[in-house]
């Protein structure tokens, strides 16, 4: 069920400012996609373009084309919604819904679009989406307990189950571990790494070794020059852009000497 | 660099010893003041009140001298500034002490099974109860917050969730701002002056009541909904929105309910607001001594207005109505004051649980 | 429901009236709605004491079913006619029901009785005197020993009947001392203003004078006023004979029972400071009102009622000529 | 799986969407309308008094010479008022924010706003009871000193139900709302310029003239406009402990004082019958206006200083 | 006029929490000593010991000795008001008073001692201070314009200039550069520099290169654990610190094992 996108000379903007330029790409499906960069160079801005998310911000628009599996997301007869159920996202904090369980976390994909679910069809959709996260053993007794009683690693485990348990066909993460300590890092890593079966995974970081460890395909973004937009410098391989990637800006980012 | 300022070394004589005065001294300051205040005055002959201020002028005069002379000038100012915050901090909550303390004093002696349970029918000549009143200010604050919640609430998620930055939604924050300022009353004459057009010349009813106080509701529900939307994380809109839930419903069932706790606090604080609103109630409610349940027929009595009624025009039994004034006063503190500590209550029983 | 409103009924009238106007009738009212309510426990009678203007104007609006007023219909202002036509074409009905002294009161250390006549206390009240020891109060109280402190005279700053029964009284027996028309409204600025008459009551402290409703001075002390030769105090019993030697006005239609009050009468034991107050009703009602408003108007006229009045609010039983004539105009009320 | 296309046309906004987001502005402008509403209203119900004559003005014999005597005396309480509660509230503020210790800045802090939640009624009765015979001896003494000073000329009233004491329970009533806004103002101060101050070796006092007075001015100014407000249009509370005989006289201890329009609605308007009401809800309009202006003002001090505004 | 500083068996308390335990240091006057260490060790917390900047925080207390030139400052007798003239601070976040002139930024210290300052003397004492704080050139000609409208690095040189201006002996510099850009942070290196000629400097830095640059000693604190207290682990001339320090937690701290 994953898709593949393709990004063609992609303008984001805010109001006038225009923050991200002429952005091609394509991104494969079944696979992880790691985008870097500088703080300010636009990851989150043009992450946020793959779901239509970028337009809820007032004044927030886009020129250029997103094409999932072919069909162009920016079409006016898209329903955003629709594309946001397409494509899941986490965020950098995780943000479960302080006013419900657990349980509800992870249907509330669902319940909210008014999916009139059995109690046993929910219970299934909770286990799958919980397993699916690596969440379900450290919760199974306590499904009713308040999602926000977690530890930060187990919340946006939680996350990621709400999200897939929508069944989204792609799912993009935006810096998942920085509010994370080491070993839910890795616990997230490791969820990542199953998780590219299914789903196509875009994901910002700003950890280098993160990119290294998780992704296959690597996108750098940079800034030109201050106040001027963000732009993709380079995209290919993971293991090329980590030994020789094409670039010196993305060798000289990369070997810490900026940013 | 060229030397312009004084010499180094008269600097570095400076020494960070100055002397200064003991930790206790305000407290000794105050003894001796309030002493020596209370013997002059009870010498005079003077009361409690001119001896209290003259011990305060005492105390800021004596402590400021005692610092100037063992300290330095900017010791004794910063003293000066000290006591007079704590002068003007007892100045502020002398009257309310005396209030409080009068209230209760002579609202207690009112207090019995009658009071609350009988209304004024047929009463004369002893005391009565102020159970029509109490329905009354129950019943025409709960029509106020029926009018007044849906729209304040709807409003709030108007200007936080839709209008934003829009100039409408700028109008209405900056005269929902000004309308906290209406003065009561006017709420009263409009309230009056609509029905008077609407249903005809000196219509007196509770609705009226609720109309009018709603005026006076609906500003601060908007004002305190607002503030609690806003601080909705946005990252809970976006995790719904990413989980392809349209705006409304999100705002329906994540925004509100996330929410919910503040708002409810809100509306608690606003209703305490206005459950003592008298000068409308005069106006549009009137008065009666029955009890009158029907807001759309009808005068209504309200504790407020009884206690303006019966402590101004007592009749032939001054006493007793007076009374009764000072008791109604009490229990329209004591309601008052139950609905601020629900409103802390309500909001800790709604707020978001974190499970620990 | 509260305690003391039972539903059990004692008599088989039922329904609801309505009245307004007079505040210095509020405390008779009282008597009189729980002395018929208590006798028919099916009826409810409001009563809105919210001024004799306002219920006049409620009940030439029809909001109310009668009206109390302190003062009788005025023709000029055409009230009369206004009445009228409220009653569907039938003169409206007008009965004095309630008569109480209006007492001069005042607080002075010291002096426990004191005379005045009408001219001293509108100069007082007009300024014109304001000391203690003036000359002019010194010859109504010889050998009382009056202080040299200041007068400090107190009225009411709301509207009221006794303000204008007050200041009646001042301009037509205080020998042109008083140069203000009678009016509901106080014509000066000068004083202590007060609300009510409790707030009057409230204001008389160590020098003040003012003048209340004579039920409710309580302990303050009152000063007799000068009635021919002699000075009397207030009671009840003077303002009775006062009002019995005041003639009705036979310019009024039949029904109208208003009385032009003589204030300067000299007859022995007349106490001609006191207020006459009215209820108003019409001749004919709803079917379902009309029983009601009959029997409450003719309780409120009746012997019984008028001792409840009196011993509630203080006030002077009608004289019992006036009381027969009143009764009689109350019962011709029948239903439409 | 859903297709990402729904149906042709445009299905920009859903119908949830629409409903909510107009039942939400429909509300924004029921508080606009409603607003306008006591404007018009009361200009409606206004407007017949431009013709009233002098029995229904109390004698006065226009709408104006009616009406300005009360807008003195409601201007005239209002700025006593704000003259003993403003220094006051600055001082019960600082002590909130930057004197107290935590502990007892939260339990002060409550006190005051309990302050606030006592209804204007119970002032009243207070006033009338407590404080009113309270302040008899001081007018007394005032008279008898400063009686060349044209506000203590007395003679004092015996009551003490003066303009003065009926001020004094105003700036209670207001006192709670000037501390309220300007204890946030003060806490809000940046901790770094406090702490410059502090560095640069000011004393407490040094510092707070340095970095919180300067920083909370405006919030100080439209705080006390916003107090002005509330004590223009205070009603019960003046309507019960003041004796007012409309005059106008700056002598603020005497028995003879001047009524504020608040105040002389709620004592007359039972009373008033006909064009005299609409005088009474004319002279409201007036009170409504002059209420409006200095509420809009202080706001408009406020936002423009708002951070984050221009 | 410089001073030096000795701490002895320093214990910092916020109420019941120990932030900082046992900390013996002697700082050399006229140079500039570098505090490093992981985040939340108590750097800050430490620094402002040496003015009694933190017994500002309410609950906020020290136990142990801290003496300047011998002199103890947490003696019963110590105005801290006059131990905060002779030991001045600059902050990490630049802070004008906003409502001040630039002219009257650089003499409010000044003032507040001595309010009849000739108009001669202030502006000999203003133009003092912006020279040596390097911020003369670029200021001299808008003295009268509000201390808000410099850049962030001409802000903190502004900070910096206003600190001098009462002539304290000793300057504390609490990350003075961690808000700025690179040009301005050399500016403020530079000036550190001169400064140290009449002034005893304590520097916090999150920058190891800073460090290194700017300072004859460094002091490594650290945490021995999460909960535990910061401490001082290891004091020594910069030099050695960066090449063979004495600690191993100090080795792994510089070369960017941790923190
Ligand atoms: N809501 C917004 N309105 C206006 N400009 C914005 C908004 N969000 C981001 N920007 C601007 O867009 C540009 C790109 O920001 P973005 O957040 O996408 O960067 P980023 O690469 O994700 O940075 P970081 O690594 O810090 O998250 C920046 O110049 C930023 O200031
Ligand atoms: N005002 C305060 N009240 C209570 N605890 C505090 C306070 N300020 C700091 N702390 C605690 O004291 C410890 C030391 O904090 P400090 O700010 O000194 O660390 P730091 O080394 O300066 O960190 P950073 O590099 O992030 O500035 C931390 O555990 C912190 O949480
Ligand atoms: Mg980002
Ligand atoms: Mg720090």
């Amino acid at each position: 069920m994953a898709k593949s996108i393709d990004v063609s000379d992609l303008n984001i903007y805010y109001g006038d400012f225009l923050a991200v330029e002429g952005v091609n790409m394509t991104i494969t499906a079944r696979s992880v996609t790691a985008l870097i960069g500088p703080s300010g160079c636009g990851k989150s801005t043009f992450l946020r373009t793959l779901n239509r998310m970028h337009e809820v911000i007032p004044g927030a628009r886009v020129e250029g084309k997103v094409l999932v599996d072919g069909q162009s997301l920016y079409d006016s007869a898209v329903d955003p919604v629709e594309v946001r159920r397409m494509v899941g996202m986490v965020f950098q904090r995780p943000n479960p819904f302080p006013t419900m369980s657990i349980y509800e976390n992870v249907l509330a994909g669902l319940r909210l679009n008014n999916k009139k679910l059995s109690k046993s069809d929910a219970d299934a959709v909770v286990e799958k989406a919980l397993r699916g996260a690596n969440l379900w053993n450290e919760v199974k007794d306590r499904l009713t307990k308040p999602g926000m009683g977690l530890s930060g690693g187990q919340q946006q485990r939680l996350c990621i189950a709400r999200a897939i348990a929508v069944e989204p066909q792609i799912l993009l993460m935006d810096e998942p571990c920085s509010a994370l300590d080491p070993i839910s890092t890795s616990a997230i890593e490791d969820l990542i790494h199953e998780l590219k079966e299914q789903y196509t995974i875009v994901i910002v970081t700003h950890n280098m070794q993160q990119a290294a460890r998780v992704s296959e395909d690597t996108a750098f973004f940079n800034l030109a020059g201050a106040g001027k937009p963000g732009r993709l410098v380079e995209m290919n391989p993971t293991k090329k852009i980590f030994s020789v990637p094409d670039e010196e800006a993305t060798e000289a980012y990369i070997s810490g000497r900026f940013g | 660099m060229t030397d312009l300022a004084p010499a180094p070394t008269e600097r570095a004589a400076r020494s960070i010893k100055n002397p200064r005065l003991p930790q206790y001294a305000p407290l000794i300051a105050l003894v001796v003041a309030v002493a020596a205040s209370a013997l002059l005055g009870l010498t005079l002959g003077w009361g409690v009140i001119p001896i209290g201020i003259v011990a305060a002028i005492f105390y800021l005069i004596g402590l400021t001298t005692w610092s100037r002379i063992i300290e330095n000038a900017r010791a004794a100012t910063d003293r000066l500034v000290t006591s007079l915050v704590w002068v003007s901090l007892t100045i502020a909550l002398i009257p309310l002490v005396s209030l409080l303390w009068k209230v209760i004093d002579e609202g207690k002696g009112a207090l019995n099974g009658k009071f609350l349970t009988y209304s004024m029918r047929n009463v004369i000549g002893e005391p009565g109860g102020i159970y029509h009143a109490i329905m009354g200010t129950l019943l025409i604050t709960l029509a106020a917050a029926v009018i007044s919640v849906p729209i304040g609430l709807l409003a709030a998620v108007y200007l936080v969730e839709y209008g934003a930055h829009s100039q409408l939604a700028r109008w209405i924050r900056f005269l929902v701002d000004v309308m906290t300022g209406i003065p009561s009353i006017v709420a009263g004459l409009f309230a009056y002056a609509l029905f008077s057009l609407i249903v005809g010349p000196g219509t007196q009813f509770g609705i009226g009541g609720g109309v009018a106080l709603s005026i006076l509701m609906i500003p601060i529900v908007v004002r305190s909904s607002e503030e609690m939307l806003k601080l909705v994380p946005a990252d809970l809109r976006e995790a719904s929105y990413a989980l392809g839930v349209p705006k409304w419903k999100t705002i329906l069932k994540v925004v509100i309910p996330t929410a919910m706790a503040g708002i409810i606090t809100g509306v608690t604080l606003a209703i305490a607001r206005v459950i003592g609103e008298t000068a409308p109630l005069l106006i549009i409610c009137g008065a009666t001594d029955s009890v009158n349940l029907n807001l759309f027929h009808g005068q209504m009595a309200s504790l407020p207005v009884f206690i303006y009624g019966s402590y101004t025009q007592p009749g032939s039994n001054p006493e007793i109505l007076k009374q009764m004034a000072w008791g109604a006063a009490l229990i329209l503190i004591l309601i008052v004051m139950a609905l601020n500590i629900l409103a802390r209550v309500l909001g800790k029983l709604f707020s978001p649980k974190t499970g620990h | 429901g509260a305690g003391n409103e039972s539903d059990g009924s004692g008599s088989s009238l039922k329904g609801t009236i309505a009245g307004a106007g007079s505040s210095a009738q509020d405390s008779a009212m009282k008597a009189w709605r729980a002395g018929y309510q208590t006798d028919n426990s099916g009826v409810t009678v409001n009563y809105n004491p919210s001024g004799s203007g306002a219920g006049v104007e409620q009940f030439v609006d029809g909001a109310i079913d009668f009206a109390a007023s302190d003062s009788a219909l005025d023709a000029e202002k055409g009230e009369i006619d206004a009445a009228k036509s409220r009653c569907g074409g039938e003169n409206a009905l007008e009965v004095p029901s309630y008569v109480s002294p209006i007492a001069v009161v005042y607080s002075l250390d010291g002096v426990d009785k004191l005379n005045l006549s009408a001219s001293t206390i509108a100069k007082i009240f007009d300024g014109k005197i304001t000391k203690w020891n003036d000359a002019a109060i010194a010859i109504d109280n010889p050998g009382v020993d009056l202080p040299g402190s200041t007068i400090t005279p107190v009225h009411r700053s709301d509207e009221s009947g006794t303000t204008k029964n007050f200041t009646d009284y001042l301009s037509k027996a205080a020998d042109g001392a008083w140069k203000y028309p009678s009016d509901k409204v106080w014509p000066l600025k000068s004083g202590e203003a007060a609300n009510g008459t409790s707030g009057v009551i409230a204001a008389i402290k160590s020098g003040s004078i003012g003048y209340a409703d004579e039920s409710q001075v309580g302990d303050l002390t009152v000063a007799s006023i000068k009635v021919g030769d002699a000075y009397v105090a207030p009671s009840a019993e003077g303002a009775a004979k006062a009002l019995e030697v005041s003639p009705t006005d036979d310019t009024r239609a039949e029904g109208d029972l208003a009385i032009k009050v003589d204030r300067t009468t000299t007859e022995a034991g007349a106490y001609p400071l006191f207020l006459a107050s009215y209820v108003i009703a019409c001749p004919t009602y709803d079917k379902a009102k009309a029983d009601i408003v009959k029997g409450f108007l003719s309780y409120v006229v009746s012997t019984d009622g008028q001792a409840a009045a009196a011993s509630n609010a203080g006030s002077a039983p009608l004289p019992a000529a006036l009381q027969t004539k009143a009764a009689s105009i109350i019962n011709t009320i029948a239903a439409k | 799986m859903s297709t990402v296309t729904t149906g042709t046309g445009s299905p920009k906004r859903r119908l949830g969407d629409l409903v909510f987001a107009n039942l939400t502005r429909a509300a924004g402008l029921t508080i606009l309308i409603a607003l306008a509403g006591v404007g018009i209203f009361l200009t409606v119900e206004g407007i017949p008094a431009f013709g009233a004559g002098p029995d229904d003005l109390k004698g006065h014999s226009n709408l104006l010479t009616y009406v300005a005597p009360l807008v003195f005396g409601t201007l005239l309480a209002a700025v006593i008022a704000l003259l003993i509660a403003v220094p006051l509230a600055l001082g019960v503020a600082l002590s909130i924010s930057h004197y107290a210790p935590r502990r007892i800045a939260a339990g002060v802090g409550y006190l005051v706003d309990l302050l606030a939640a006592v209804p204007s009624v119970v002032y009243g009765l207070w006033g009338i009871a407590v404080l009113g015979p309270k302040l008899v001896p001081v007018y007394k003494w005032l008279a008898s000193h400063f009686d060349w000073i044209p506000f203590f000329a007395g003679p004092a009233s015996n009551t003490g139900r003066t303009i003065f004491t009926a001020s004094i329970v105003l700036a209670l009533m207001v006192l709670p709302i000037v501390t309220a806004i300007t204890r946030e103002i003060f806490a809000q101060t940046p901790r770094l310029n406090e702490e410059a101050a502090l560095a640069l070796g000011a004393t407490r006092w040094e510092m707070i003239r340095l970095a919180v007075l300067p920083y909370g001015r405006s919030g100080i100014v439209s705080a006390a406009m916003l107090g002005l407000g509330r004590a223009l249009g205070e009603t019960m509370a003046v309507a019960m402990v003041l004796s007012a005989s409309g005059v106008v006289t700056w002598n603020l201890i005497s028995a003879t004082n001047p009524s504020t329009i608040a105040a002389n609605i709620a004592l007359t308007f039972a009373d008033a019958t006909g064009t005299a009401r609409n005088a009474l809800i004319a002279s409201g309009l007036v009170l409504f206006l002059i209420t409006f202006v200095v509420n809009f003002s202080a706001r408009a001090i406020v936002s423009r200083y708002e951070p984050g505004s221009k």
